[in-house]
């Protein structure tokens, strides 16, 4: 197992798995969140289980190329891009009525 | 002590960090510890990018998110009515429930219980439940008095607190699963390591790639910050103006 | 020379001013068309430069790299050789022409700038699709086309037939246009490269399997038929005239029926290799032209009577293509490009003069009134007629000597529907320009100028047109392309005296029985001759010659039509119904099938989003019942069991991945 | 062993100079003659505080509200790491120090509005939405100040920003930064006319409505501590850090860093304090566009005059 260690402190594994959990985090979080923000926020969770991971091939695949950090940095911005724009949604639907609630913005429906 | 050892150990206890803050964010009771839990687990996950030599990283997820999580945690605060304090924790007690205060109040399942007197709520129907409180337009304190609710009240008032949706099991099964079946697919997958360390400036390099390689990505992406900007600003104003202006024109219309 | 360094501005003009014109200058109507007239005469100028270039055995290629896929290289390839020289000058020549005259036909459109926009990324595409070097490209503008046509046709997207009409020509060609696709694929996966010059060689070399080859030569076909409205894809064609009359003189003419036929003629030596399929196409041509001819004589709409001619001369086109002369059918495209862009032009200024009505009803006795417009379109359906407008015999004298040569069956059939090209060219001139004015003609007059001077430049240019491939000039047309026209002075003077008759008998029946022609009049008469339905016995006892006698009792007698003969006319009549119904079921069969198929996943999928799956099911009973309402519980409208469904996707696909990881 | 001994120095650094900025807000209070009773009275306070019964109201979060101070605390001390006091003399000194320093800014606020948050008041309630409030809108001239400097540098080490300005300081080709980065500054360290997120006549003191004791005087410090910490580095920025003749570099530091806080805070006596929608005005309209100018007008300098390559 030598993706396990790596000179002695932790290496690639334990890391692609502390990613692996958060994700799992998120995913119960997007799917069982009722206010939308908290949705927003265990996207969050995913996309920083996502750049974990990132980062930990970066450093023990390719550390000598930094183009992973370039992607990392851009995901970062989009990721604030995204929060911003659904922060605005969800202002928008908190105006419209009163809450946030994904459960009771059932209007597809009727 | 060696110096792997430590390695060790700061990593256990950051990751440790990182998961608990995690999923305590998504089934704590207040919006607020929420927001501050999953500031924690990315101030946590900043300290693995130390771990794993990314510094640059590392400061840009602490800015980034703390900044953008405490502008999150703002918003809750103004909306999703979470005064303070310990006020969620006393609202459990005081409804003689189960489980630790700060852990969130489930949604409840199964059908409510019937109607004790004769209310305005219709029976079976958590829609128009839905419909009457956003009239109110927040959640009426006046008519429950702790500890002497009916059952139909208790309901009603579990599903207004509940954070999450009925569909929590599912969720956790799914968040499961996936997390499983990553955790197989990364054993699995025979990864090609380097077994070297990086050994220049992260800050020097990276700068240089943004402004040349990817030179494109990175205005797109200031482009995007723009568009999100205009567009968050206009999802979010109010438009007031309309209201006042028309009368104003009209004026100026009528003079020669 | 220039014009080989230059050629590749003739699709990049229109192309440039779309994307200022999409980039907000169309906000002014006025810039958004003088731009574009502007651009569309930069690329005319463009092209018949490449043209004389050509002319003179220069060729040229402009490529540009796109992407690399698994060590092959895509590029996006211009290339100037006669043909595409030749189609890009016709192209361009009449586009300018066309959008003068939508410069001024669109005016009072307050929207104009977005049609201008749309307008000249059609042209644009359409050049692009003819000088295209590489079927990717070509695939690729084929569909920008297929895009604009839809985006044009439905530009008065707020009434209510365009949006249908729209919606029918973009399905119906996205049909064929997947079709197209397989066979492009195929194809460039067989040969290794795009590239048209290589394909066609590797073909000609014998390096693809024969059954290979027919598979993808039908398949090619088939995308060229969606495009040229050929059976059984002909259904969205007459429909497309909702659109604004520039674009169907455009779409007509040049750019969208060109384009199926100007397909086959780019890989021509390919279907000529691929045995049976160049009488496929020649059989699906006649049946189309006659098919076409058939319904022109009985339509009641002066726009849709054109649309269907041109289904008839495209037909007539692949007839030419198919009976092996590549010749015949070019000079036929070049040609109906012309008059039949001239025919719109005047149909949509005798439109504007008849108070923006488009049936014959409101015609009639136009000639005094507007004598440049009846000039115009007098030239050219003389030419769609076949009449010797110049000193050249038209292009369809050649179809059919090609015909001659192929096959006696299928040049009967072209004779067959020559014939009705005469008639109903002649019908409809008669119908628009002689005879009494309705009520609405009595107050038309001649367009204004910014209409007319189109109108009769085109106009002028149909005899042009008709001499490119003159024997006084010495044959252009064949020294540009190689090889000869076929002639067969016995088949001239047969198609020639059929023209003559045709046209007699088209314009002499206005005269002969002036009232039967007449709506108002026609329904006086009885209940048999009510509405259309007369118009359409008549000439369908033409058009199916073997009731002469039929014919000849009307004309002796009609007012005792019902009492005396009945029966006979009650037969006669089911047949007709029979005939009509046909034209309505039977002709579009497969297309209309197709369509409607298509039509009925795209609504039921919209009654999913909007009210689950309540009509289905009612429709299809009860076994679907339980099903659907089971799937219906899907559909709670919330996002988080969205959500879920999502996750669960993913997570069904990350399991497959583990699966594969393990079987690795 | 350093390890232990370096943050011990530089919490011992950042006490001391704590108290002297405490000392020179009570002679800007009281003036220049009494300046005995100002040498005592912070000290006097401090004590007063540790005497004071420390109290948690009813239904507050606990925990955060506990901890807070601390948290305050620990971010200023990291934030202390970088700054550069003598020519080998700094704690911590990465690659990307300044941006180090403008990043750890953020978690402080964090700490201000759990204080806030916590302590279940509607004062604290108001703190929380004005501290949150305030975060990005200095966050982003600050962070477009310091740019200025980096840009003539061409590096985010603190250090190397210091040695660069041997010959020529930074003020005096980027007064314009300078200004901003001072009024930042207030901003960020909540001080006089810009502290109505803590405001003691207005909210009742605001975030601390509620402290006391040995956990005021906590949020005291860290407060004072990040006011120094933000002069320390306006000094590293702008006018040369460890950099002067004869005098050791620390001491010129401890200078520099007195001087220009006194100057400041002196200045700021002369303001009203700004509502909350001022100071979000005064950020993003004047403040924004300005840092954007500076950043203009430096990189046309640094091209034009290369200073420090």
């Amino acid at each position: 197992m030598s993706w396990f260690t790596s000179s002695g402190g932790p290496g690639l594994l334990p890391y692609l798995l502390v990613g692996a959990i958060l994700f799992g985090i998120g995913v119960t979080g997007v799917l069982s969140q009722r206010n939308s923000l908290m949705i927003l926020m265990s996207i969050e969770i995913i996309i920083n289980a996502a750049i974990l991971t990132l980062v930990a091939f970066w450093r023990f695949v390719r550390p000598d190329q930094f183009d992973a950090q370039v992607f990392v940095i851009i995901i970062v911005t989009i990721a604030a891009v995204e929060m911003a724009s659904g922060l605005g949604l969800v202002l928008m639907v908190f105006r419209q009525r009163g809450n946030a609630n994904v459960d009771e913005a059932k209007e597809l429906k009727q | 002590m060696s110096s792997g050892l430590i390695e060790w150990l700061i990593f256990l206890s950051l990751a440790m960090i990182a998961i608990v803050t995690a999923a305590g964010m998504i089934i704590t009771m207040s919006m607020y510890r929420a927001g501050l839990a999953l500031m924690a687990s990315f101030v946590a996950l900043a300290g693995l990018f130390i771990l794993l030599n990314a510094d640059l990283l590392a400061a840009i997820q602490v800015m980034m998110n703390v900044g953008g999580m405490l502008v999150m945690v703002l918003f809750m605060v103004m909306m999703m009515m979470d005064p303070g304090g310990e006020m969620m924790w006393g609202m459990k007690r005081d409804m003689h429930m189960r489980g630790p205060g700060a852990l969130s109040m489930h949604m409840p399942s199964g059908p409510p219980p019937p109607e004790e007197q004769e209310g305005q709520l219709d029976a079976g129907a958590m829609s128009d439940m839905d419909v009457q409180e956003t009239e109110v337009g927040g959640h009426d304190m006046s008519d429950m008095e702790m500890g002497s609710m009916t059952p139909r009240q208790n309901y009603t008032m579990m599903v207004d607190m509940a954070m999450s949706t009925a569909q929590l099991p599912w969720a956790i099964v799914l968040g499961v699963v996936s997390a499983l079946l990553l955790v197989i697919l990364l054993i699995l997958t025979p990864w090609p390591l380097a077994g070297i360390a990086p050994t220049q400036d992260a800050s020097r390099v990276v700068g240089e790639l943004l402004l040349s390689r990817y030179m494109i990505a990175f205005e797109g992406a200031a482009l995007l910050i723009l568009a999100g900007i205009a567009g968050a600003v206009l999802l979010a104003k109010r438009e007031r103006s309309r209201v006042q202006t028309p009368p104003e024109t009209k004026q100026r219309g009528e003079q020669p | 020379m220039i014009g080989v360094q230059v050629f590749w501005l003739a699709p990049l003009l229109p192309l440039v001013a779309f994307g200022l014109l999409a980039l907000g200058l169309s906000r002014s109507g006025r810039l958004a068309s003088a731009l574009a007239v502007l651009a569309m005469g930069g690329s005319t100028i463009v092209s018949v430069l490449g043209l004389v270039a050509a002319a003179q055995g220069m060729r040229a290629t402009v490529s540009l790299p796109w992407l690399s896929v698994g060590g092959r290289s895509l590029t996006l390839a211009l290339w100037l050789d006669p043909l595409s020289a030749l189609i890009a000058t016709l192209v361009s020549v009449i586009g300018f022409i066309v959008f003068v005259y939508a410069a001024s036909y669109m005016a009072e459109e307050p929207l104009r700038g977005r049609f201008f926009a749309e307008f000249s990324l059609f042209a644009g595409s359409m050049l692009t699709l003819v000088l295209a070097a590489d079927l990717i490209t070509l695939f690729l503008a084929w569909e920008l086309v297929g895009i604009c046509s839809y985006l044009l046709i439905g530009f008065w997207f707020e009434r209510d037939a365009p949006p249908i009409a729209a919606t029918k020509a973009f399905f119906t060609t996205r049909l064929a246009d997947l079709l197209l696709l397989v066979g492009v694929l195929l194809l460039v996966g067989t040969v290794g490269t795009g590239r048209i010059a290589p394909i066609l060689s590797a073909v000609t070399g014998g390096k693809i399997a024969s059954n290979l080859l027919l598979f993808i030569a039908l398949l090619l076909f088939a995308g060229a038929a969606g495009k040229s409205a050929q059976v059984p894809f002909q259904g969205w064609l007459p429909d497309a005239m909702a659109g604004p009359t520039p674009v169907s003189a455009f779409l007509h003419s040049a750019t969208m029926v060109a384009a199926g036929v100007f397909l086959v003629a780019r890989l021509y030596p390919l279907f000529l290799v691929a045995t049976p399929a160049l009488q496929i196409i020649a059989w699906v041509g006649v049946l189309t032209s006659l098919l076409g001819g058939a319904a022109a004589l009985v339509e009641t709409d002066l726009k849709r009577t054109l649309a269907y001619s041109t289904m008839s001369q495209v037909g007539l086109m692949f007839v030419g293509l198919g009976s092996g002369s590549l010749l015949a059918g070019v000079l036929l495209l070049v040609v109906q490009a012309l008059y039949k862009s001239t025919l719109f032009l005047a149909a949509g200024a005798v439109d504007r003069a008849v108070e923006e009505n488009t049936t014959f009803m409101y015609m009639g006795g136009l000639l005094r009134r507007m004598p440049f417009t009846a000039f115009a379109f007098a030239l050219s359906a003389a030419a769609l007629a076949g009449l010797p407008v110049t000193l050249a015999f038209p292009a369809k004298d050649a179809i059919l000597a090609a015909a001659w040569y192929a096959n006696i069956s299928l040049f009967s059939a072209a004779l067959v529907a020559s014939l009705l090209s005469a008639l109903y060219s002649a019908r409809a001139f008669s119908l628009v320009f002689l005879g009494m004015p309705s009520p609405t003609a009595q107050n038309a007059h001649e367009p204004k100028h910014g209409l007319l001077v189109p109108i009769l430049s085109l106009a002028l240019l149909v005899p042009l047109g008709l001499l490119v491939n003159a024997a006084v000039l010495g044959h252009p047309l064949s020294r540009l392309l190689g090889g000869t026209v076929p002639d067969v002075p016995m088949v001239t003077g047969v198609t020639l005296v059929l023209a003559i008759i045709g046209v007699v008998i088209g314009i002499g029946a206005r005269f002969i029985w002036p009232r039967a022609l007449v709506w108002p009049s026609l329904q006086t008469i009885g209940p048999i001759f009510a509405g259309e339905f007369g118009f359409k016995v008549l000439y369908r006892l033409v058009s199916h010659g073997g009731l002469g006698a039929v014919r000849i009792a009307n004309i002796v007698d009609h007012a005792l039509f019902d009492t005396l003969n009945s029966w006979a006319i009650r037969g006669l009549l089911a047949f007709v119904r029979a005939c009509a119904e046909i034209d309505r079921t039977l002709f579009d069969a497969f297309a209309g099938v197709v369509v409607r198929v298509m039509m009925t996943v795209v609504r039921a999928s919209g009654r999913i989003d909007l009210r689950g799956f309540d009509t289905t099911v009612r429709d299809v009973g009860q076994g679907i019942l339980t099903f659907s309402q089971r799937v219906r519980g899907l559909q709670t409208g919330r996002i988080e069991n969205y959500l879920l469904f999502v996750f669960m996707w993913g997570v069904g696909v990350l399991a497959l991945a583990v699966l594969v990881a393990l079987l690795r | 062993m350093s390890v232990f001994i370096t943050p011990l120095f530089v919490v011992c650094v950042l006490l001391v100079g704590t108290y002297f900025i405490a000392v020179i807000e009570q002679l800007l209070r009281l003036g220049l003659r009494s300046i005995g009773i100002a040498l005592t009275l912070p000290l006097a306070n401090a004590i007063r505080l540790l005497y004071q019964e420390d109290l948690t109201p009813r239904g507050a979060d606990f925990f955060l509200f506990r901890s807070a101070p601390f948290i305050a605390l620990a971010v200023v001390s990291l934030v202390a790491l970088v700054i550069p006091l003598g020519p080998t003399l700094i704690a911590f000194n990465p690659s990307i120090g300044l941006f180090y320093f403008i990043v750890l800014l953020s978690p402080f606020v964090v700490a201000i509005t759990n204080a806030a948050w916590s302590q279940n008041s509607k004062e604290g309630l108001f703190a929380t939405f004005r501290a949150a409030a305030y975060l990005i809108s200095y966050e982003v001239p600050i962070g477009f100040a310091a740019i200025g400097p980096v840009m003539a540098t061409q590096s985010l080490s603190t250090q190397r920003i210091v040695e660069v300005q041997a010959g020529l300081w930074f003020v005096v080709w980027q007064p314009l930064g300078l200004a901003i980065y001072l009024i930042a500054a207030l901003f960020v360290s909540f001080r006089h006319p810009f502290d109505s997120a803590l405001a003691g006549s207005e909210l009742e003191g605001g975030a601390f409505a509620e402290y006391s004791g040995g956990r005021l005087l906590l949020f005291k410090i860290a407060l004072a501590a990040l006011f120094l910490l933000l002069m320390a580095m306006g000094v590293v920025l702008f006018f040369g850090g460890w950099q002067g003749p004869v005098l050791p570099g620390p001491l010129w530091f401890a200078l520099k860093t007195f001087a220009l806080s006194a100057l400041v805070l002196w200045l700021a006596h002369f303001f009203p304090r700004l509502r909350h929608d001022q100071m979000l005005t005064l950020s993003w309209k004047i403040l924004l566009p300005a840092s954007l100018l500076n950043i203009t007008l430096v990189g046309i300098l640094t091209l034009t005059i290369p200073v420090g390559r």
